[in-house]
């Protein structure tokens, strides 16, 4: 079976404090960079599947968001993309 | 694997590099020590057998310049049942239970990744006492950093303390103490010594000693990958298709494998299926399995395929080589195999023979039906070479020898000479300086973020443990700093009511190789020896990093001392600050006109000049004593001593200290006849501050011991604090001291850090 | 009267020894010690999930921990309305499991902080674990956690207000829910929460390493000994 | 100035261990994922960055993660888009 490299963003949702992202807002504003208006930070989740398709891996990826790897009162996810195969 | 079949020769690995005198040098090699290793093995080494030496006879793993010095440490005692040469150190402390500690340090990793560098460091501590059978009770660390103005140390700092903070919280053991100083030496090399405290029953102890011919040898935790393959800097074709940048240099710590590893590892040893372990630290495999195979004195063969690797395609000296965290090495009784298998797997965590204890005297490393390396019987740890280096201090300049004409000139010159600061003339001003300078201020921001309670119930029973060094004294006069950090550190112990047993040390230093760096070295151990007789606590154990360097120089020499010791009665162990206005306050030892080395010169003036202070190891003695017996009496509600800062910054420290329970305190030494500065900031040894309810009960006692007691004062209700001594007197509210003390290091820390340069 | 506290031990539990020497050494009650990956809660009357740092916190405090074997049983227990109690990771277990609403999530200093922390009783309804507390009784309890600010989406929040489930909340000295007095960014300053049907509660505190004066507080032993008389009996 | 939104993986380096996704991958196949062959998690952040052009913010950003973002001796970094303007 072919294996996929699916790369899954998850973010803390939007309304609820990031405080590592407020941390890093403030750090970098503190070493001089000030265009920076906002900054977030979520996980960035590289997975290897093997499936039949970019499909299925993707829907493998979903299924295992859903269960695990985010939690859906505080997270979003994003499926950002599947390559090889 | 059978050890019966006869091996064929040793023989290059297709694809491995040529012997070259460069490749040798690379390997930090000299040519002499490559000539005694071509003649003990009457052969050209392989490419593999120049990576075992090139760590097995590195410093780090044989101490070839400084163990002639270490000899010197006492390290006996009835109460010692395990002194230096394993693991960790071991003390009986009574009704069967015995306490494992020892001392580390992290200091080039943390150089360059502090977050990782300092997680490892905790772990591989960690390891060094679980591996005697003692379950890790508490953790302290000793660190050292540059100037904090500069935002690379605190991106140093920063990362240090969550390396440290991550790692012991998530495997659960407290980090109940330490201390944490800065000043410009250390610059770009911070020091990271951590310590770790175990408590186990007394025939729980076991060893590291390959024993019993037929015995299996088992790998048994985290998997083998490719971090921390040092070997020198050699070229990277040769090893493998990676360019160098992939490669990396430094080890990523996994706590909760350590946790896993930790339980397991104790379940083991008192399983009885095992004869030793070992952690698998600096140089890995090979360090851990050569010195098991020399302390057992028989011989060991080891297939480098059977070790579960994180990658393919590892060479045999990759494995060899790898410092990949969290493993260790485990010699099982032959025939339990599985039954070490099945402890290891409910943990989740592998293990899987991978050599044998063997008759025949030679260390053999196959891979597969290959010999990649064979050693003659244990002289790859016994032929290490050893050397003498040079010891000076000169007074004249000398090329060799540059530091030591500063240091005699810098001990020469009088502190009386600095002329005060105009805002000096208000002593309350002064103090402030002192409270919030970075290495005498509240240190709670770190440890707000170490969990200090884990497991507290534990904690409490067995012992009470301290590390100290006074930095600026070993640079001026190494021989006195030396004593004095062993005295602080007996003093600090016997403050909280326990009495000091042994001590483990961390000796950090520059190049061994310069005279005055090797003098600075020599008389430290002299000094520290000197102490540990005069206070009956002998050395267990330590650690020595040598070649702490920057572009300007070494760092000050800071040997680190841990000390443990045993309170009688928990309910008696006393705190540092004041707790109940109208106790009478004593003031133990003597004050003297002694400012040199002070943290008032350095703070204040930016000097590090004058000769330490005396310190009288029979008066720290009975000093100690009489802390133990007052304390143990029940009848002292505090205890403090006095050290940087001297007796102002203590008697500050205990009104307020405690942010939420502060007191105020009044203090008078009318008849004190010495420079303003030196009673108030100077640095006499042998002093502690008490606060008790029962001022006569203290004095007796201290009396019986010949220790010098006066009564100086009473805690006060209101917060103020009033010190009068010799007719000038420093009178201020608490709430500016406070401030000082406490915000000094969140401040700092809410600037800019990173690691840019 | 007797009681047997079953204690689960995840791989990375660390608090699973504070809890047994809470229950055998101070309450003199039975502890049983429940493996992750067992499927039997040995005549556990009060499951206690303790604090630590299960499966090394990976992706998120109790994610994975949640679904051990053990934990079907837990849920079991919940199910059929008996007590449930889970401080630090526990509490994060409990609401990656579904027993509890809301997440806990990353401290707003996003620095780990141990300290002591003053907490004020204001559930009413889980008298099993605060029967033995005053209605707003004022404890001084430690805490020690890197991941404890607990989120709900403010329906849930008047919810759990409404219903007297915000079993303990962050206060000053002198019992007022200030922000100061918030160690970790927690909605309305909450540390502790009850199910409806109250019998589960998670805290982020650890009430037990506050059961002996020796230790700085004794303000813990009190849930501990409302179990006893209300389980117990 | 336009404002851009510029998206960073960070990553563990290739070779070093990764704890973190160790558990998890050990996780999914616990629950049955057998698929899985391995999962690395890194950080995902989103900077809103202020400038002239969107080479302009990507500069912004690399300079920025040279100097805070990424941990050069244990991450590797990606600028992996840059959107809006
Ligand atoms: N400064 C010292 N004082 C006393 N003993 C020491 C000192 N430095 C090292 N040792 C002893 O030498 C032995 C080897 O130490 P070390 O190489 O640090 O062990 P590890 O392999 O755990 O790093 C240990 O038993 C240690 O206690
Ligand atoms: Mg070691």
């Amino acid at each position: 079976m072919p294996r996929f490299s699916v790369s899954i963003h998850i973010v803390p949702r939007k309304g609820l404090l990031d405080p590592q992202g407020k941390a890093v807002a403030d750090a970098l504003h503190a070493l001089g960079f000030a265009t920076v208006a906002d900054a977030r930070i979520g996980r960035h989740i590289v997975l290897e599947v093997d499936g039949e398709s970019a499909e299925a891996a993707r829907a493998q990826a979903t299924a295992m968001c859903d269960k695990l790897l985010a939690n859906p009162v505080t997270e979003d996810y994003e499926i950002a993309a599947v390559a090889g195969g | 694997m059978t050890a019966a079949a006869v091996p064929s020769p040793v023989a290059p690995r297709p694809g491995d590099p040529e012997i070259t005198p460069a490749l040798v040098a690379e390997h930090g090699i000299t040519p002499f020590e490559y000539e005694k290793l071509v003649a003990m093995l009457g052969r050209t080494p392989t490419f593999t057998e120049l990576g075992i030496v090139s760590a097995l006879w590195s410093e780090h793993c044989s101490y070839k310049h400084s163990r002639p010095v270490l000899k010197t440490l006492p390290t006996q005692a009835p109460h010692v049942l395990q002194g230096p040469g394993e693991n960790a150190g071991v003390i009986s402390v009574g009704d069967g239970l015995a306490v494992a500690f020892k001392i580390e340090s992290h200091n080039h990793p943390s150089a360059v990744e502090p977050y990782q560098g300092a997680a490892t460091g905790v772990g591989g501590i960690l390891r060094d006492v679980f591996t005697m059978g003692a379950r890790p009770i508490a953790m302290l660390n000793s660190l050292r950093f540059g100037n904090p103005e500069s935002a690379r140390v605190r991106w140093l700092l920063a990362g240090v303390v969550k390396g440290i903070g991550d790692y012991g919280n998530c495997v659960g053991v407290p980090t109940v103490a330490g201390d944490v100083m800065f000043d410009a030496s250390y610059e770009g090399n911070p020091l990271v010594n951590a310590m770790c405290v175990g408590l186990m029953r007394e025939e729980e102890l076991i060893t590291a000693k390959a024993q019993g011919i037929g015995n299996p040898i088992l790998a048994v935790g985290a998997r083998t990958g490719r971090d921390g393959i040092h070997g020198a800097s050699f070229a990277s074709e040769d090893l493998s298709e990676e360019n160098e940048a992939k490669r990396p240099r430094v080890q990523v710590g996994d706590p909760f494998t350590e946790k896993l590893l930790l339980e397991a590892s104790l379940e083991l040893i008192r399983s009885g299926h095992i004869v030793a372990i070992q952690d698998m630290g600096a140089a890995g495999l090979t360090s851990s399995s050569a010195e098991m195979a020399e302390r057992g004195d028989v011989g060991v063969v080891i297939d480098v395929t059977k070790v579960p690797v994180r990658e393919p395609g590892m060479t045999p000296y990759e494995i060899l080589l790898s410092e990949s965290q969290e493993r260790m090495l485990v010699v099982a009784k032959q025939g339990h195999e599985a039954a070490v298998q099945a402890i290891l797997h409910r943990w989740h965590l592998e293990a899987e023979v991978i050599g044998e204890v063997i008759a025949e005297p030679v260390y053999r490393v196959m891979e597969g039906d290959r010999v990649v390396a064979e050693f003659p019987g244990t002289r790859l740890v016994t032929d290490c070479p050893q050397y003498h280096p040079e010891a000076r201090e000169s007074a004249q300049y000398h090329p060799e020898a540059r530091e030591s004409a500063a240091i005699v000139a810098l001990r020469a010159r009088d502190p009386h000479a600095v002329a005060p600061r105009a805002e000096e003339a208000d002593p309350a001003w002064t103090l402030a300086q002192l409270l919030s300078s970075p290495t005498v201020a509240s240190k709670r921001w770190i440890t707000r973020q170490y969990d200090s309670q884990v497991r507290t119930s534990t904690v409490a029973g067995p012992g009470a443990a301290d590390a100290a060094i006074v930095r600026l004294y070993v640079y001026l006069d190494p021989r006195t700093g030396a004593r004095i950090a062993v005295a602080e550190a007996a003093r600090n112990v016997a403050c909280t009511g326990a009495r000091p047993l042994a001590i483990t040390n961390n000796l950090n230093f520059g190049n061994p190789k310069k005279p005055d760096v090797f003098f600075q070295f020599r008389e430290a151990v002299h000094g520290m020896g000197d102490a540990c007789r005069a206070l009956g606590t002998p050395v267990t154990g330590g650690n020595v990093s040598l070649y702490n360097e920057n572009p300007q120089g070494a760092v000050f020499p800071t040997p680190t001392v841990g000390m443990v010791g045993l309170i009688d009665d928990v309910a008696h162990a006393t705190r540092m600050t004041f707790t109940t206005p109208g106790d009478a306050i004593i003031l133990l030892g003597e004050t003297k006109d002694e400012l040199g080395g002070s943290e008032y010169l350095s703070r204040v003036h930016g000097l590090t000049i004058g000769a330490p202070p005396s310190v009288d190891l029979e008066g720290e003695r009975r000093l100690v004593e009489t802390l133990v017996e007052a304390i143990g009496s029940g009848v002292v509600r505090s205890a403090h001593d006095c050290s940087e800062g001297g007796l102002a910054v203590a008697l500050a420290e205990c009104c307020v200290a405690d942010r939420d329970a502060m007191c105020g305190a009044e203090v008078r030494i009318d008849d004190l006849a010495l420079p303003m500065r030196s009673a108030f900031f100077g640095e006499s040894q042998g002093r502690v501050l008490l606060s008790t309810a029962e001022p006569d009960r203290v004095l007796a006692v201290a009396a019986r011991h010949g220790v010098p007691a006066r009564r100086v004062g009473t805690v006060r209700a209101d917060p103020v604090l009033v010190l009068s001594l010799g007719g000038t007197t420093l009178e201020s509210p608490l709430a500016p001291l406070a401030a000082a003390f406490h915000d000094a290091i969140p401040m700092l820390m809410t600037r800019a850090a990173t690691a840019a340069a | 009267m007797s009681l047997t506290f079953g204690v689960v031990t995840f791989p990375g539990s660390n608090c699973d020894v504070d809890a047994w020497h809470a229950v055998i050494d101070v309450l003199g009650e039975r502890a049983v010690s429940l493996w992750h990956a067992d499927h039997d809660l040995q005549g556990a009357d009060v499951v206690i999930l303790p604090g630590g740092f299960s499966y090394g916190d990976a992706l998120r405090a109790g994610a994975i921990a949640r679904f051990s074997p053990i934990m079907r049983e837990v849920i079991a227990h919940a199910e059929r309305g008996a007590p449930v109690v889970g401080f630090c990771n526990g509490f994060q277990v409990l609401c990656e499991a579904h027993l509890l609403p809301g997440a806990l999530m990353r401290n707003a200093s996003s620095k780990f902080v141990c300290d002591w922390v003053h907490l004020r009783v204001d559930g009413t309804n889980a008298p099993i674990f605060l029967d033995a507390y005053a209605p707003g009784q004022l404890l001084r309890i430690p805490i020690a956690h890197g991941e404890g600010r607990f989120v709900a989406d403010e329906a849930t929040l008047d919810q759990l207000e409404g219903e007297g489930r915000v079993a303990f909340r962050y206060v000053d000295a002198a019992g007022h829910a200030t922000d100061d007095a918030n160690p970790n960014g927690a909605a309305r300053n909450i540390a502790g929460i009850t199910n409806a049907a109250g019998n589960v509660l998670g805290m982020m505190p650890h009430p037990e390493r506050a059961v002996e004066p020796l230790l700085g507080s004794a303000d813990g032993l009190p849930l501990f000994q409302s179990l006893l008389a209300r389980v117990g009996a």
